[in-house]
């Protein structure tokens, strides 16, 4: 039984990505609802794994409340309330009803803008930190940083319309040559990676060869 | 029958394929074995996990926030669970604790099933616990970084990893772990988070390193030859390159319309 | 007396500031905003999930028992396929949870590969075959050939092309500062934005008690140098 | 400078961030009003809407939601603004997505619109149109087959503005305020098919990708991020939220550069020290 289900993981990791590949160059209609419905089954299986992640965090909760651990009281904080915005959402029945969007806006948002916002202290924190010009490299990371940055800020134009300028070559080039073999090789390497997995020569990200 | 415009993608698939396929052949039969140089982000990773072990302290580990069937960054994400096994090895074997942060749930029972087999392969499945060895924090960005900083800090991790497809939480996460004292490696194929990583981490398996690595790193050697693979494929766009624009200079597109038909 | 909107606004900008406080160390108002946030966040998830298979598998599975439809009938497949994945926690029947996975790594990982070979692969070149007629188009030529090069891997063919790949990596730092220059602004937005919505009453009455309890502990801190230090 | 490199050696990144904070906090409490440099995007959208005359309609895409409002909505107060300065130029607000119907009406009661000039005759707000592409093509098709009432519900044949506004042929300009993919529609449907002329705010992320159309000639202007929203209040003499941002962004900036700077001091005394 296991080996029959191992070896039909194995057609699926090849006829799946067969079909979507095929799907993008040639015009099927048949091809193209089929690899509509992988997609979306993929997006359903997804929806299960869910469950998983939720069991898995009650589990560890829950153990820190049983056996008194440390941060214990915050453990009954975070179950409280992620049974309130499932009971919200599942009475309410839509995550745009008013009594899920107050919590939803109160919450959640708050926290997310400032997280987002805090990567501006942490840029400042290692810009002191790692900008340290102690090789020939670091110099070129330095320089470009400085000038793209006199580029964007209004200040630069007014201590001088040529900063901007520079900043403007450095900006243009970065983009046509670094960003350029970036983009290739990130693309060269899917490829190769996507190839091992597809063949079965690459296990791991299947959850290892058991 | 091919749709206009993918003439030139089906070819570019199938030529890099047929490159990579071949000399992944060569290598498995010993026929020709290519050379690959190390990267020093690789041999950071051992030395991370060791430096961790000789201070006690924690090693943690991230596969980024994007999902397994992300249409995207799911090479960096299988590429990050490939480097977890070998992470997760390297842990167990030096006797370092390991923290898996997970964000996206599907990433989940697969980052559990690769640490609990590096668990019992040493046999230390005793050390393996179920919810907090791999721990599931939340699918949504910001949760997840307020919890794996959180952890960060209460943990005082000594070695910190963060690769797979993370967005704007990149600098959070790898500016903490610096905060901490952790040694960092990171790698991701977001280029606009790479640059958060350079900065602030000790190592940066940068784009294709990443993916790369994650060959380089395999159990089985014969993996290797595939880089030499994505090699040539690289060379060819050098070639096309070079010979594209020195053909336009003349006049002639011809390139361009290949490529655009 | 306080209102829904009021109470809201109190909360987010207590969280606001709990959540900043970790700048100075990590602290139990941090790991309240941290708590709350994981269990917000994952219930919202569920519910959403909760949505998707609703609507994405439940309902067609409905409509295509009901007028046939084979392709409604399959989804009934993805919908054990997620059961299987719960497998993972048993050791016996683990090997369920395998096509599962198998399905969701074959649809991602097909969907990038077509789409980088695409986008950045074809779209990369055919912008970098600029005529060399003028001197950055030049410079672009050089710089993307040497930043590429950096990339392979084999020894043999990474030496016979001499200095290049340790050009490509000079080029390489370039695009990083550059990248890394560029995201300040939007970033410095964002947390503009948060620091406006704080600059108002009755939020902005909060901001000198966060500083007052940070600077308190700092004293404290200062006389007890037992403490480890986070920050 | 000793002392100064002793504490943040000791504590450098709560100073930091203590900076930082001071460094954002200031102008916003007190703009200082640091010089902005006006970009030639900025001025194409300045002067084709200074060379409105009465009479002439200008569209505007009012597609702010919550994800871009920081950089978008003050981009979108100030055209507003500078739109209903302009004598007899009529006004028609159209968007997609549910959401930005609400931030539309938020601006125009910031800008005082209705004590301003007269509902139906100087300005109508026709809510939004669900339908992507479509939607916007039908609009600039014909404007009273697609809809039939305005945004609270009013019959558009009660307008009198409307009388004379049918299709995409009536609009003399088009100011598309987004993030996303609709710059195009309306590039694709009034522009290519109509020869409307359009111009965009944008979020700083989407600039690039508009900077081609500018530089081809097919749009007039781009308005960049909460810069360009600054550098048009200082054309139309109204500092308002984002000329207070530019002033934060600036001396953050500032500090920044400051930062990477001392570091690098601090090694190079070290090395002094050492020999």
């Amino acid at each position: 039984m296991a080996g029959v289900w191992r070896k039909i993981a194995s057609v699926v990791l090849l006829v799946a990505p067969a079909i979507i590949l095929f799907d993008f160059a040639l015009k099927n209609p048949t091809l193209q609802s089929v690899a509509t419905d992988l997609n979306n089954w993929a997006v359903v299986v997804g929806a299960f794994a869910l469950g998983i992640g939720a069991y898995s965090l009650v589990l560890r909760h829950g153990r820190m409340i049983s056996k008194r651990r440390p941060e214990w009281p915050y453990s009954i904080m975070l179950l409280l309330t992620m049974f309130t915005f499932i009971v919200t959402g599942l009475v309410t029945g839509s995550i745009t009803s008013p009594q899920y969007n107050w919590i939803y806006t109160a919450i959640v948002m708050p926290v997310s803008s400032t997280l987002y916002g805090m990567n501006a202290f942490f840029i400042a924190s290692a810009s002191y930190r790692a900008f340290k010009a102690k090789s020939w490299e670091a110099l070129v990371l330095l320089v470009a940083a400085i000038f793209l940055m006199l580029k964007n800020a209004p200040i630069g134009g007014v201590i001088s319309p040529v900063l901007p300028q520079i900043g403007g070559i450095i900006w243009d080039f970065a983009g046509a040559t670094g960003m350029r073999a970036l983009l290739i090789g990130i693309g060269i390497g899917t490829l190769a990676l996507g190839l091992r997995v597809i063949i079965g020569q690459e296990k791991t990200p299947l959850g290892g060869a058991e | 029958m091919l749709i206009a415009g993918k003439v030139s993608w089906a070819l570019i698939t199938l030529v890099f394929s047929l490159a990579m396929l071949v000399v992944l052949y060569l290598a498995s039969r010993k026929i020709y074995v290519p050379q690959i140089r190390e990267h020093p982000g690789v041999h950071a990773i051992t030395e991370a996990v060791g430096r961790a072990a000789e201070m006690g302290r924690p090693v943690s580990f991230s596969p980024g926030t994007s999902s397994l069937y992300d249409t995207k960054y799911a090479g960096d994400t299988a590429a990050a669970l490939t480097l977890l096994g070998y992470v997760a090895k390297e842990a167990v074997k030096t006797g370092s604790k390991l923290i898996v942060g997970i964000a996206p749930p599907t990433v989940l029972p697969v980052a559990q099933a690769i640490v609990q087999t590096a668990y019992s392969l040493e046999g230390k499945s005793e050390e393996y616990v179920e919810g907090d060895t791999v721990r599931f924090y939340s699918p949504d960005q910001w949760g997840f970084a307020s919890s794996y900083i959180g952890m960060m800090y209460r943990e005082r991790v000594a070695a910190n990893f963060l690769f797979g497809g993370h967005a704007a939480e990149a600098l959070i996460l790898a500016e903490t772990g610096a905060t901490v004292g952790a040694m960092q490696v990171a790698g991701s194929t977001n280029v606009y988070q790479l640059p958060m990583y350079v900065v602030a981490c000790d190592y940066t398996l940068i784009g294709e390193d990443q993916l790369a690595a994650a060959a380089y790193l395999s159990p089985d050697p014969a993996q290797k030859g595939v880089i030499f693979g994505q090699d040539i494929a690289k060379l060819i766009c050098v070639g096309l390159i070079v010979l594209g624009a020195i053909l336009s200079t003349a006049g002639i597109k011809i390139i361009y319309q290949l490529l655009a038909s | 007396m306080i209102d829904a909107a009021m109470l809201s606004l109190l909360i987010s900008t207590t969280l606001i500031l709990a959540v900043y406080s970790i700048l100075y160390r990590e602290n139990p108002a941090f790991r309240i905003g941290e708590h709350l946030m994981v269990g917000a966040t994952v219930g919202h998830a569920v519910v959403l999930a909760v949505f998707q298979i609703r609507d994405l598998a439940w309902r067609k599975l409905q409509s295509g028992i009901a007028t046939g439809n084979i392709a409604g009938i399959a989804y009934v497949i993805p919908m054990f396929l997620g059961v299987f994945l719960y497998f993972q926690f048993t050791s016996k029947f683990r090997f369920l949870a395998r096509v599962s996975i198998a399905l969701m790594l074959a649809v991602g990982l097909s969907l990038s590969i077509r789409g980088l070979i695409f986008v950045n692969v074809i779209g990369q070149i055919q912008g970098a075959l600029a005529p060399l007629t003028t001197l950055p188009n030049i410079a672009y030529l050089i710089g993307v050939v040497c930043a590429l090069l950096y990339f392979v891997y084999e020894r043999r063919a990474s030496e016979a092309t001499g200095p290049l790949p340790k050009i490509g990596r000079y080029v390489l730092m370039l695009t990083m500062g550059a990248y890394f220059a560029n995201t300040i602004m939007g970033r410095l937005s964002i947390v503009i934005g948060t620091l406006t919505s704080l600059f108002v009453v009755p939020a902005w009455y909060l901001i000198p008690v966060a500083f007052l309890v940070i600077c308190a502990d700092a004293l404290i801190r200062r006389k007890t140098p037992k403490s480890a230090k986070a920050g | 400078m000793m002392i100064f490199r002793e504490l943040l050696s000791r504590n450098y990144k709560q100073i930091i961030y203590l900076a930082l904070f001071l460094a954002l906090a200031i102008p916003l409490v007190n703009p200082i009003g640091l010089p902005v440099p006006v970009q030639k995007t900025t001025m194409g959208v300045y002067n084709k809407i200074e060379s409105l005359k009465p009479g002439d309609v200008a569209v505007v895409g009012s597609n702010i939601g919550a994800a871009i409002y920081a950089e978008v909505y003050p981009q979108y107060i100030a055209i507003l603004e500078h739109l209903f300065r302009k004598e007899g130029v009529k006004v028609l607000l159209v968007g997609h997505g549910t959401e930005a119907p609400i931030w539309a009406e938020k601006a125009l009661n910031e800008i005082n619109a209705y004590g301003r000039k007269t509902y139906g005759a100087d300005f109508v707000h026709l809510g939004y149109i669900a339908g992507e592409e479509a939607a916007v093509a039908g609009l600039c098709r014909d404007i009273h087959a697609l809809l039939k009432v305005d945004y609270k519900g009013r019959p558009l044949t009660d307008l009198p503005m409307m009388k004379n506004i049918k299709s995409a042929k009536d609009f003399t300009i088009v100011m598309d305020f987004t993030a996303s993919a609709d710059s195009q529609y309306w590039l694709n449907q009034a522009y290519a098919t109509y020869g409307t002329a359009v111009g965009f705010g944008l979020t700083a992320i989407k600039v690039p990708d508009a900077y081609a159309y500018y530089t081809a000639g097919q749009i007039f202007g781009i308005l960049e991020s909460l810069s360009g929203a600054a550098q048009y209040e200082v054309l139309i003499r109204r500092p308002g939220m984002a000329a207070q941002g530019m002033d934060a962004q600036s001396l953050a900036h500032l500090l920044y550069i400051a930062l990477m700077v001392l570091c690098n001091a601090f090694v190079v005394m070290e090395r002094r020290v050492k020999k």
